[in-house]
């Protein structure tokens, strides 16, 4: 409870011992430290929810095939997609918030620093959790397994009766934690951006990627309560002995689903809406344009935020709603094809008329456009109840959504790395190995999840741990495992590029891109308070006043 | 804050769907009808403690410290019976009426429900004390009220929270 | 070369900045929350271990911010990066070089003009219609039960019930089909006659319902089989005409669209852009 | 190249559809190759959504070619900024509305489409089935006849003269499952507590393959579905003859002792016997199914034997445990189910 104390900066620059860094990093408070956490955390996920995957498609290389047993590779696709989606995706998308979003409308931190730190240790401790269910998923003296319900866990499947044992509640518990890590973070961003912009930012001259960021934030705080709460139910299932989803005594399994998808489409959104936001900032500047329809853009980006809370039963299209209900949503689902379509072209006009620089960066954000394109008509197809019938629970809902997640955010995800990795390291990657990724990953990712979506109208159902030769379905399985091959290389060459920049790369200035936001006018990496003195903006792109004073954008806006 | 709100009213209204949607839907053990009564004087302590904390807060911004502890005091209190009351409610329920939280569906979602409301009271209730505590020491001053009231806004929404589920509990629900 | 930097108000610049101090509390007590669910799969001790840390961290976290919060100060580094670019040229369309982004279009009410344009044409095209269903069927509301058993399979009440006369639901989910698609057209002819200016009338008067038709004749036999087994086409045909027609009438006048005949695709289409000529008369919101 | 790559899921989806028209069928489960209404009305949908989406793609994927080739930078330019355009209102008043527009038409369609198959009623004609998903195999009980069977569906053909379309109830004995025959129909679930119908009404005669398509636990995979397709007096002769009871043979009396003094009992029923048990399939007329394990294996006598000694060998994670039983005991209820015909 002492007074202020006071420490002095430039010992950070200065080589301290090992555990003096570690302290620091450990205790830090500092939301770019912690978004780099975050993201390194998630990196590691990544790689895990990377191997499982890698395990999934070697066992579906081949019908009949043995390389694992049904019960683990159940356990493999729960993990990769648990791991994928909270462990890897949105701490992602948190760390790059975390990092930006108080650069970019110019704050010296966020609104709870505090609170930050604990979300982002809640989170990691969540999905340390999870893990050592390989070892303890018994309880500390039974042998290990990991969960094995799916990533959304349908009941009654996830009664005592049907997974006895631990490993279910390793997944609540996991699950629970990291949900309110991520609600902590979701409340620090919304609240940042609404009480720390810098003088004369106005919520209209805000980056977009802030106002997505805060939308995002938004849906995280909406739809991550549901699923606590059915969390919440399941732990009072299965500890004390209650009947919320258990079917003998009349409990409801189609509560549940309701429930979780209650949370997990908007979840997907969660994703796609950060995405969206590295789009909307890399796209623009190596186009040398601003983004065309900026209100547009934002009134699209609430809209997709609004109507995904209403959609979220196009996930239960099979389970004997009326015919009422079914065409209720899929009026609200196609509905969303409007907004998005909007933001779709409002990029391509963005590029139309400007003066594109190919860099890797900007690769992966025209890929996105491309895949998010085809993904999102894909939906569309999905959206269309009794096509859906069809393709509900097949290879097509799997060669759907990895179109949006690895080709629609993994992309933009990766660009952000690019695009960013110079400001956060103050170094510059090697632009021939991030082209080589780039290529490398779009030829894996076509590879695996053009050809997924032939076994799906085939007839394949998902979650199998293996098929029947004569269906049609051998080739294509043959061909999506090789690609996930080339993007196995393609991410090591990522993660290798980004270790040698660190340490070898040329030094890249505070401004490499040419920008327009705030955070390309301090030092990179910046130091720990962002700005000597807080920056005052007149208009959308500040940096472009700065460096066009004769024609600066506050003369229009 | 707000947004916390926002996030447990969704945790709530979860909970609060379940109830409803099993509402009746207990094929044995004791119905709701049977052994549930409306707790009239604990709902009527928890109302008034949010008057009393809102008073407590006015208080401490017009400079009035001992005002405010007063006040503050007859919140912990309220909230205090309010706990104990529910707590008998439940021995009864348990021991007499012989509903457990396994007993049946009604069981279930009432005891998560209300089980869920309690522990947010209680849990405002150790943040209350702990500023009361250290308002009888004297370390409460003016220039706290901004966090005073943010404890008190926290208690609004379980006494608003409380509101919707005696509503669906107590008189619909039945 | 510009070289910028934001205007630093001297009294701002400081030499310090006080920024939130490092702390160990928040990971203690997540650390300790972990440990008390991991409880729950384990043994109670851990649970009991983790209670322990959570409350350690929390009166911890507490005494941290409570009653004033700890800060630490900063030296801050005297260089401020220069903001500058190598690019200080800016293109112009063709137009001319002159200074104002302006909002286009200045004269035109889009919105409204294809609101208006839209609901003459659907007034139009029921006229039109009606007109049919009397003629062959001698009922106003044959047209109408077709339209609205676009929403029903086969076996709806249709297929029982008889087709000229009047049932109140298929009255109103017609008419609201009939609305809402009319509105939206008008909107987009609204939206896009300026941007296609020579002959509106000729374009969003018999070229587009015309094309239109033809993707209806196509498809409407999956999207609606009731109406695909009843339509005439000949009046189908003309009814659509008859929306384009008004509908283009209406919106064309209110646009004054002649006068923009020579103006540059990008200027029609009414691009916000910087260096664009302000030709127009300010004040074109209303 | 790689835009060459991606354009195949569409070309391949409208490949499919064109397979089955030519002789050899890219596979026996193909969505696109429907032979009964449900799949008919679906299949058709399918088109129309395709050819939509896929309009949409072709254009817009035009204009991002376009673009990204056209508005790159060039090296000879010179250095300075592109002209700086903000919006418009118009244009992106255009491109909000054309796909509402879309919107409209598909969801017309797509209400239409769900109206037909979900709100059909019953003709006096139509067959009655309950499905009971367990985990991982399939039950079925026919209405009128009592009749019970496992795994392998029998329905008759039905035509627009004579329409004998099949209804079938859908329960859940346990976890969730789904009933997905993709020539026949869309899949629905089956959820405990929660009862499902669907329909068929296949036009052609023939064996129809599908699969559990709703995560159920372990074997999950190994959940398959048959539906033999019969002509009307094929199914009538069917049902007869597996309304009764199981046959009785006096030179496996041996074998029968022996299933019924072991666990079998507790788990299946045999029809004129002691065995009631309903955990497992009803074994009253095994020898009528082509497959056991609900798909996992062909019923010969060699892998029904391996299956009565393991079934785990098949099928590891399944209910029925491997019951110890010795080689004469393996092979007199072995003799005795070659018996159940
Ligand atoms: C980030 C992730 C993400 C995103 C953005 C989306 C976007 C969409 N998704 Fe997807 N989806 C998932 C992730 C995502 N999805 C996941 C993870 C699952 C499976 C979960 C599981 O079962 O495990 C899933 C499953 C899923 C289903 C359920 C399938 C099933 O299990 O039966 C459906 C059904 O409607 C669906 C539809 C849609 C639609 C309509 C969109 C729309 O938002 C797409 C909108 C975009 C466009 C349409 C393209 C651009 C628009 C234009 C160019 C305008 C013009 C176009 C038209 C007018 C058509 N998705
Ligand atoms: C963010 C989300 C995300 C991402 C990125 C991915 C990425 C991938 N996914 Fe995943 N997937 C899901 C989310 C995701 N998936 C979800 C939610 C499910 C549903 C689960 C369920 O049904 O319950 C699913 C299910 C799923 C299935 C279906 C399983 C089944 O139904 O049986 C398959 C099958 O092919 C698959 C494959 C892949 C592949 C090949 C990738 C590839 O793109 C992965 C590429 C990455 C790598 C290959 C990593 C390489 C890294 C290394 C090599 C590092 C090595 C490191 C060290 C040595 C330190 N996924
Ligand atoms: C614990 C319960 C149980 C016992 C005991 C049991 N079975 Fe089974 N049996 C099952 C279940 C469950 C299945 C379905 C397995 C599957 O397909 O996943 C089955 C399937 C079968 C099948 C295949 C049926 C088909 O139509 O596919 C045969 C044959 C069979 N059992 C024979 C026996 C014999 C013989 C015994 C005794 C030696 C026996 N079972 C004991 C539960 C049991
Ligand atoms: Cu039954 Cu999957
Ligand atoms: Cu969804």
């Amino acid at each position: 409870m002492s007074a202020a104390r006071a420490t002095v900066a430039v010992v950070r620059s200065e080589r301290a011992p090992l555990v003096d860094t570690l302290h620091e990093w450990v205790t830090t408070v500092d939301h770019k430290r912690l978004g780099i956490l975050y993201i390194i955390y998630a990196l590691l996920f990544l790689a895990f929810g990377g191997i499982e995957a890698i395990i999934i498609r070697i066992q579906l290389i081949r019908p009949h095939n043995t390389f694992v047993s049904p019960q683990v590779f159940n356990r493999m696709f729960t993990m990769h997609g648990t791991t994928m989606i909270f462990f890897a995706a949105m701490p992602l998308v948190f760390g790059f918030a975390n990092y930006l979003v108080p650069l970019m409308i110019g704050a010296r931190d966020t609104a709870f620093p505090r609170l930050n730190a604990f979300s982002f240790w809640l989170t990691a401790f969540g999905g340390l959790l999870l893990y050592f269910s390989f070892l303890g998923g018994n309880g500390l003296y039974g042998a290990g397994n990991a969960p094995d319900v799916g990533w959304f866990a349908y009941a009654p499947l996830t009664s005592r009766t049907f997974s006895p044992g631990h490993s279910t509640d390793f997944w609540i518990l996991a699950l629970l934690l990291s949900g309110i890590g991520s609600m902590g973070t979701a409340i620090n961003i919304a609240a940042t951006v609404l009480c720390m912009r810098c003088p004369g930012m106005t919520l209209g001259k805000m980056p977009l990627l802030a106002w997505l960021n805060f939308t995002m934030a938004g849906l995280v705080i909406l739809s991550m309560s549901p699923l606590t709460a059915a969390q919440l139910m399941l732990l009072v299932d299965r500890y004390l002995g209650g009947h919320f989803f258990d079917v003998q005594a009349g409990g409801s399994a189609v509560l549940w689903m309701h429930f979780f998808w209650i949370f997990g489409h908007p979840e997907v959104y969660v994703l796609a809406i950060p995405a969206f936001a590295f789009a909307s900032e890399i796209i623009p500047v190596f186009s040398r344009k601003p983004i065309f329809g900026y209100p547009v853009m934002v009134a699209a980006t609430l809209a997709i935020g609004f109507i995904s809370m209403s959609v979220w039963a196009h996930h239960m299209f099979t389970v004997g709603m009326t015919s009422a209900g079914n065409t209720f949503f899929v009026l609200s689902t196609m509905a969303i094809a409007v907004p998005t379509g909007i933001k779709i072209f409002n990029w391509l006009a963005t590029i139309w008329g400007g003066k594109v620089q190919y860099r890797t960066p900007m690769l992966f954000c025209v890929a996105f456009l491309f895949q998010f394109l085809i993904a999102g008509l894909t939906g569309i197809m999905l959206a269309a109840a009794p096509f859906d019938w069809q393709l509900s629970g097949s290879y097509f809902v799997v060669a759907h959504f990895h179109y949006v997640i690895v080709g629609g955010i993994l992309f933009t995800i990766f660009g952000a790395f690019y695009y960013w990795f110079p400001k956060m390291s103050g170094r510059m990657y090697n632009e021939a190995l991030g082209k080589v990724h780039f290529w490398l990953f779009t030829a894996g990712f076509h590879l695996t999840f053009d050809f997924m979506h032939v076994p799906g109208v085939l007839g394949m159902p998902r979650r199998i741990y293996t098929y029947e030769p004569g269906r049609g379905w051998d080739i294509w399985n043959l061909v999506i495992t090789i690609g996930v091959l080339f993007q196995a290389v393609a991410t090591l060459v990522f993660l290798g590029n980004l270790l040698w920049s660190k340490l070898w790369g040329k030094v890249a200035g505070s401004d490499p891109w040419d920008g327009w936001t705030l955070e390309w006018s301090t030092a990179s990496p910046p130091p720990a308070y962002n700005f000597p003195s807080l920056p005052e903006v007149r208009s959308r792109r500040p940096l472009w006043d700065l460096k066009h004073p004769e024609d600066p954008d506050w003369h229009y806006e | 804050m707000y947004f916390l709100i926002a996030a447990e009213a969704a945790i709530f209204t979860i909970f609060v769907v379940a109830y409803i949607f099993y509402v009746g839907k207990s094929a044995t053990g004791p119905q709701p009808a049977a052994v549930l009564h409306a707790p009239l004087f604990l709902t009527a302590c928890l109302l008034s403690s949010s008057l009393t904390t809102h008073l407590a807060v006015r208080g401490l911004r017009s400079r009035n410290v001992r005002r405010f502890t007063w006040w503050w005091c007859g919140t912990v209190i309220l909230g205090g019976i309010f706990v104990a009351g529910t707590a008998r409610e439940w021995r009864h329920l348990v021991y007499q009426d012989g509903l457990t939280i396994q007993t049946n569906l009604f069981g279930t979602t009432y005891y998560s429900l209300v089980g869920l409301h309690a522990f947010h009271v209680i849990a405002g209730l150790l943040a209350l004390a702990v500023v009361l505590v250290f308002a009888i020491r004297g370390d409460v001053r003016q220039e706290h009220s901004a966090r005073t009231e943010v404890l008190s806004m926290y208690w609004h929404f379980v006494d608003a929270v409380w509101v919707v589920i005696f509503t669906v509990v107590y008189l619909i629900g039945r | 070369m510009n070289i910028g930097a934001f205007r630093s108000d001297p009294a701002m610049v400081t030499q310090t900045v006080e920024v939130p101090a490092s702390t160990a509390w928040p990971i203690v007590l997540a650390f300790g929350i972990m440990l008390v669910v991991a409880g729950l799969v384990t043994s109670e001790s851990v649970s009991a271990l983790g209670g322990l840390l959570a409350v350690t961290g929390a009166v911890g976290w507490f005494r941290d911010v409570f009653p004033r919060e700890r800060h630490e100060l900063l030296t801050v580094s005297p260089e401020v990066p220069a903001v500058t670019t190598g690019r200080t040229t800016i293109d112009r369309t063709a137009l001319a070089p002159d200074r104002h982004r302006i909002w286009l279009p200045v004269e035109i009410y889009p919105i409204s003009a294809g609101l208006r344009g839209g609901l003459a044409g659907s007034v139009a095209m029921a006229m039109l219609a009606i007109i049919y269903g009397l003629v062959s069927q001698r009922s106003i509301w044959y047209p109408i039960n077709l339209l609205a058993a676009t929403f029903f399979p086969t076996a709806g009440p249709q297929a029982a019930g008889d087709l000229t006369r009047f049932y109140p639901s298929m009255f109103f989910l017609a008419a609201a089909l009939h609305l809402s698609t009319s509105i939206l057209v008008g909107l987009l002819y609204g939206a896009m006659l300026p941007m296609l200016p020579r002959r509106p009338i000729l374009l969003g008067g018999l070229v587009a319902p015309i094309v239109w038709s033809g993707v209806v004749y196509s498809i409407l036999g999956i999207v609606s089989p009731v109406l695909d087994s009843h339509i005439d086409w000949i009046w189908f045909v003309i009814s659509q005409i008859g929306f384009g027609v008004v509908a283009g009438i209406i919106v064309s006048r209110r646009e004054r669209i002649p006068t923009w005949q020579r103006l540059p695709f990008a200027l029609r289409a009414g691009l916000e852009q910087s260096g664009m000529r302000d030709e127009s008369h300010h004040g074109g919101e209303q | 190249m790689r835009i060459l790559k991606s354009a195949v899921p569409i070309f391949c989806t409208a490949a499919a559809a064109r397979a089955n028209s030519a002789g050899e069928p890219l596979s026996p489960t193909n969505i696109f190759a429907p032979a009964s209404t449900p799949a008919d009305t679906i299949s058709g949908l399918s088109l129309l959504v395709l050819t939509i989406t896929g309009a949409m793609f072709v254009i817009v994927l035009c204009l991002l070619l376009w673009a990204v080739v056209k508005f790159r930078e060039k090296a000879g330019a010179g250095p300075g900024e592109p002209a700086q355009v903000y919006g418009s209102t118009q244009v992106e008043l255009a491109w909000t509305v054309i796909p509402v527009l879309i919107v409209t038409i598909l969801l017309l369609a797509t209400a239409r489409a769900i109206a037909s198959i979900q709100n059909a009623i019953p003709p006096p004609g139509a067959v009655e089935v309950s499905v009971i998903g367990h985990q991982y195999w399939w039950e079925y009980h026919y209405k009128k006849s009592n009749v019970v069977t496992a795994n392998e569906l029998h329905v008759p053909v039905s035509s627009p003269v004579h329409p004998t379309p099949t209804f079938l109830s859908l329960f859940s004995a346990d976890t969730d499952h789904s009933f997905w025959v993709p020539r026949l129909a869309g899949k629905t679930d089956l959820i405990p507590n929660h009862p499902n119908s669907m329909w068929i009404d296949p036009r052609e005669t023939g064996v129809y393959l599908g699969q559990c398509s709703q995560y159920c636990g372990v074997q999950h995979a190994k959940m398959l579905l048959r539906v033999y397709v019969q002509t009307r007096d094929e199914f009538d002769r069917w049902l007869e003859q597996q309304s009764g009871p199981a046959a009785a043979s006096d030179s496996t009396i041996e074998g029968r002792r022996t299933f019924e003094s072991t666990a079998c009992v507790n788990c299946h029923t045999i029809r004129g016997s002691t065995a009631t048990g309903t955990f497992g399939p009803d074994l009253t007329h095994l020898m009528s199914r082509e497959t056991i394990g609900a798909g996992a294996a062909l019923n010969t006598p060699a892998n029904l034997r391996r299956w009565i000694q393991d079934p785990s060998a098949f099928k590891p994670g399944c209910l029925m445990p491997a019951m110890g039983l010795s080689d004469s005991q393996l092979d007199a209820i072995t003799a005795y189910m070659e018996t159940l015909r």
